[in-house]
């Protein structure tokens, strides 16, 4: 078992002719996923990848054609929410974005879109997700993480390859690796996939990976103190950051004093979780 | 992007939202002239993007052009929290009765745009907001569906608006939405929104910053950038795509990935060092861009070892690889590099490195306490490559200059 | 038993102090309906009809001092939309919508959004509801209804209680009388409330009031053939009224020949519904 | 509010929708001079607000300016569905690729505006909805979120649309809905959207349609009604809130509610008469209004006989009753009136109303029958007062001049 994706994974890859998209379609592809189509409009017809992975105009068409059930998305930002969109009406029931950069008020439109219509997004501006030995979505490395019995989630981006590049050097593996992506306004929420991992039977214990800034960790914390049975590590990013850029006063009104690493820290740790003091300490914790 | 003050309120005026008659001068007679136009008292306000500028003495107050060409002066000479005095606005002095406070942000939480206001409005929000909550009100705003009137009346009548006012504050709330929206911005305030003895609504201070991620859509916009108001490595980064910014310690760092910068300058400081900078060359980082980096953080005098730690995954090693080679040829470093790569296209990479002189590291921790006893070992004074050629003259000490600014 | 309104609704009337609102909120509290607040924003803390209603600046303020829960709607065309928007995030499961002459656009926006808020609308251009001797919510006439078994549905106004009247004087009452209004763009449809007929077990028989125009009698048509059990009477107005002005070639494209008295009419009689020539003729259809 | 093709088109590149060069003129001469400026062939397009211009022959080719100004002399002369032609379009003449159809209007059955387009463009377009449908491609918007970039995309793709042509599609699609959402148009059409042999999109034809519901936000909009195109009558109705249809009938009816107005033409009928005309005095009808609904159907020739049908609800009955008192002071009417009143202050009205010399009626039934029977007795011709000063010189004969409107 695992989370949100797994062997049964049929892939979309939206901007598949970009450079990007290109080149981690052929990693996932290499690493075992199903990826079953791409999405260029304009490029419709073509096929790429060797001859072996169809391109189409839209997601419709691709959907029509090959059934896929999770797109990701590796759109410029300027074109990111509308491909969310398109997805979205689509009836794509996963969508993972890995695009960075998205403007916050085309997010609040999306995000408030896809509640509505019950559509799970990953992302964007994340490393998409990893469920080792069966599918990789997005673009974390696959040969650094191995399968096992730690689920893993996290804000961060290439701090969350190191540390599954941490559990692997330790000898333990990952059930799911999901990065939801550090931007202000995303789809999945830390609460979300602790929620998940709590109901996987393969998963046993979880890493969670924060950031300071926002206060997704701090209701994280209370959502574990009332909700999970399994054990829960965490490392805090920017413990020696500067206080961060206040948005006028009105951040200071809504945030209050809230996201530093600190009060994250103090939040996680009442909560029950272990606190790393850097990611190669998080396998220790974890025995 | 953060806009001036006279900048936003050019804008508001521009969505029809009233503000006081005046406008920007950079020297003091300029200052002169338009008090003398204007007539009667007038208010002259330091132009610079910090908080605290009343406090700072960069507001004052001038019965007649004289003592406005006179303050407008002291006002030029000043500094204000290390950030040097430009430009003021002369605006007509208004004849206040009552201060409000009224913005609309993201409230990130909740997914929304946020309507705040409150009647005790001026620079001492942020306490009233401490100490008594209940005086500001929150709205939240569907993002589909745009502000609502009856949401603006509610505001009004929240906040204890006379209701005399209420159709202008709506008309000013609707304006201030739209702003907020086509804008792109993500802070859109006005503080203190005043009612004049005349019975009149009047922006007299306005702040907005606008989504650096939006800027493409607003090339009228992104023209507005102060580039006097930033350090001018930041500049340089900005044009590269980087984040960088600068800190007191020593030990440079070169990262990809926002989480792992800060992880690596928490690590650095774990074991005993002090890290010079934050600094993520983002995905997908071309050699351009890693040269780049590579110079703004030699630019710095106080850096006397470089951490390097890339993890691959949109971002090749390979391409970081080259990217380093070509900075290293290009500034011949002269201080010891501590280089770590992972990930994607790692073992091309290193290859391409292994001739250059550089130390290398396997994990995280050990590339952290390398670099902190480079720092310890090297003694040598380096050629503060750069630096020359990017800080213009007249540009602020950069020590100091950006303690403030911060990573998210 | 009745649909919709009874004697437990207690009403809250937007645009109270307005000439057409003062005078039908007094017509509905001599009805008998528990008219418990109104709201004209700038005229909170007044007090209307003798001082026995009291006026709230906003729906959110009534609905807290006054638990009403329902809204009847009389305010001037371009603020009807953000009235319904008003009332529908305060809360307020049922919006009946008086006022005429609302945009076509603002009522897409205003349905679109209901239907997320799962709020029923009765409206916009409507005369109301009606349950004789009970509660009266809107503008039709009470006196010339009595209380019985006929469920009357329209999508006219005085053609209503044209209806209404020619029952009484026939010695039949209705159970609920629900004007849906005539707009192209409303809230609840013939099909929602020939439901509500269907289970109420007060209603016996049903009155379907139909005009040319749009499709809403073809698909009342199909569900009553589909789904109703009681006998059905229908008139539709407009038989002798000359072919529909055409929304260029877009309106002929969308709506083809539909939308005419024969066709409708047609439609219903193949559902088992017996069509009346003339108002005057339901009472007789009903024996 | 129908737009006519010239006003369409200058809104349509307002927005950026490329239009052919061209302007409207008023007379042959004016027709000449637009023809000289543009040079090389033109199309003269007479300006009525129906449709089937083209094959009433009120759309010409012209060589040149003389033939330019030849033709426009034809055109300005003729009458197209009783409508005299008073302006020309004058555009450069395209050269036609192939032909699209491309329109937003609304779904009311849907409840959301739809984008509708078939690659089979032109003037049988309805024949292809009938035909082929499948031919014809409908993708519904949320009102809420707008057009969405890839719902073009997609239209494009089904229509067959070139590639080459899907960025420009994409820009006028959402231009149109701009258009669309910005007037508060019921309809946005253009048709045909030609591909031009220099391989061009350009809208050579296009037609508005604006909510009067809506017009009194788009005060620019509402000047441009074409008090021209439609019957004086009407006009007067729309400045006192009625609505008036004329018809071929003797029984002038006068209701208060359009399904009720409706219902009553057609029990007139029933027994055997003929309605004069749809009349719905609308909700709350104050005595002038009354007064001016009964000076309009008195200045039609034909009308016999009056039926008064009014049910009080929001309308009361006296204050209808005191506008009939009213306005038979006035103008004085000859003619048998039947007068029927219920519901709200019926009692107060009909007591108004004793005095004067009306027949009464119980039932709607009975009053139609009445009706019917005074128009069979009276053989005397009546003044028909009003009619000089409500219609202008020069106005098309009021019989047949509206026949195909309707009450919805």
């Amino acid at each position: 078992m695992s989370i949100l994706v797994n062997r049964n994974t049929r892939v979309l890859v939206q901007g598949i002719t970009g450079n990007e998209g290109l080149f981690h379609s052929e990693q996932m592809i290499q690493y075992g996923t199903q990826v079953a189509a791409g999405v260029t409009p304009g490029k419709g017809g073509e096929w790429v990848l060797g001859g072996k992975i169809p391109v189409f105009d839209s997601v419709k068409l691709a959907m029509e054609a090959t059934g896929v059930n999770t797109s990701v998305i590796f759109v410029p930002a300027r074109f990111a929410a509308d491909a969310m969109f398109e997805a979205t009406d689509a009836g794509i029931p996963l969508i993972v974005c890995i695009t960075e950069g998205v403007p916050v008020q085309d997010m609040m439109q999306v995000r408030n879109y896809l509640d509505q219509k019950k559509v799970r997004l990953v992302g964007p501006n994340c490393p998409g997700l990893l469920t080792p030995g069966e599918s990789k979505v997005g673009i974390i490395p696959g040969n650094i993480a191995s399968a096992g019995n730690i689920g893993v989630v996290s804000r961060s981006g290439t701090l969350t390859y190191e540390v599954l590049y941490a559990l692997a050097l330790a000898g333990m593996g990952a059930s799911t690796c999901v990065g939801i992506g550090g931007d202000p306004i995303n789809g999945t929420n830390f609460i979300d996939v602790l929620e998940l991992f709590e109901h996987d039977p393969q998963t046993e214990k979880i890493v969670l990976i924060g950031e300071i800034g926002g206060t997704d960790e701090d209701r994280a914390a209370e959502y574990i103190a009332a909700n999970l049975t399994k054990p829960v590590v965490a490392f805090i990013a920017g413990q020696t950051a500067p206080p961060g850029k206040r948005m006028g006063h009105a951040g200071a009104i809504i945030e209050g004093s809230a996201g530093t690493a600190a009060d994250k820290i103090k939040a996680l740790e009442s909560a029950g979780v272990k606190i790393a003091k850097h990611p190669e300490e998080i396998p220790l914790l974890l025995k | 992007m953060k806009l001036h003050e006279y900048q936003s309120k050019l804008i508001f005026a521009k969505y029809g939202i009233p503000i006081p008659k005046g406008r920007v001068a950079a020297t003091a007679q300029e200052a002169r002239h338009i008090a003398e136009e204007l007539g009667g008292r007038v208010v002259i306000k330091s132009q610079v993007l910090v908080g605290g500028r009343g406090k700072a003495g960069g507001i004052k107050l001038a019965k007649n052009p004289e003592e406005a060409e006179q303050l407008a002066t002291q006002i030029l000479e000043m500094e204000i929290k290390s950030l040097p005095v430009r430009k003021v606005l002369v605006d007509e002095a208004a004849a206040i009765e009552s201060e409000i406070y009224f913005s609309i942000t993201n409230d990130r939480a909740k997914k929304k745009p946020v309507m705040i206001a409150s009647s005790a409005g001026g620079i001492e929000i942020e306490e009233v907001a401490a100490q008594t909550p209940e005086k500001i009100i929150q709205i939240h705003i569907d993002p589909l569906l745009g502000l609502r009137d009856y949401q603006a009346r509610d505001l009004a009548a929240s906040i204890d608006l006379p209701r005399d006012h209420w159709k202008e504050f709506g008309r000013i709330a609707q304006a201030l939405w739209q702003i907020y929206h086509e804008t792109d911005a993500t802070l859109a305030e006005i503080n203190p929104l005043v009612i004049t003895k005349e019975k009149k609504l009047l922006a007299l201070d306005g702040k907005m910053i606008i989504d650096d991620n939006a800027l493409f859509r607003h090339p009228d916009l992104a023209e507005m950038r102060d580039l006097d108001e930033e350090a001018p490595e930041e500049t340089t980064a900005r044009k590269y795509g980087l984040s960088y910014i600068k800190l007191d310690g020593n030990i440079g760092c070169m990262v990809n990935g926002a989480g792992l910068a800060m992880t690596s300058m928490d690590i650095v400081k774990l074991f005993g060092g002090e890290p010079a900078n934050f600094l993520d060359i983002g995905g997908g980082a071309s050699h351009e861009k890693v040269a780049a980096a590579m110079r703004i953080i030699l630019s710095d005098p106080n850096v006397r070892a470089i951490l390097l730690n890339i993890f691959g995954g949109i971002t090749r090693c390979d391409e970081v690889a080259r990217g380093i080679l070509a900075a290293m040829d290009e500034v011949k470093p002269k201080i010891p590099m501590v280089v770590r790569l992972v990930g994607t296209n790692a073992e091309e990479g290193r290859k391409l490195l292994a001739d250059a002189k550089m130390i290398t590291a396997e994990t995280l921790a050990d590339a952290a306490k390398k670099a902190v006893a480079a720092v310890g070992k090297t003694a040598s004074t380096r050629i503060p490559v750069m630096q020359e050629s990017v800080v213009p003259v007249g540009a602020p000490p950069a020590k100091n200059h950006q303690k403030n600014r911060s990573v998210r």
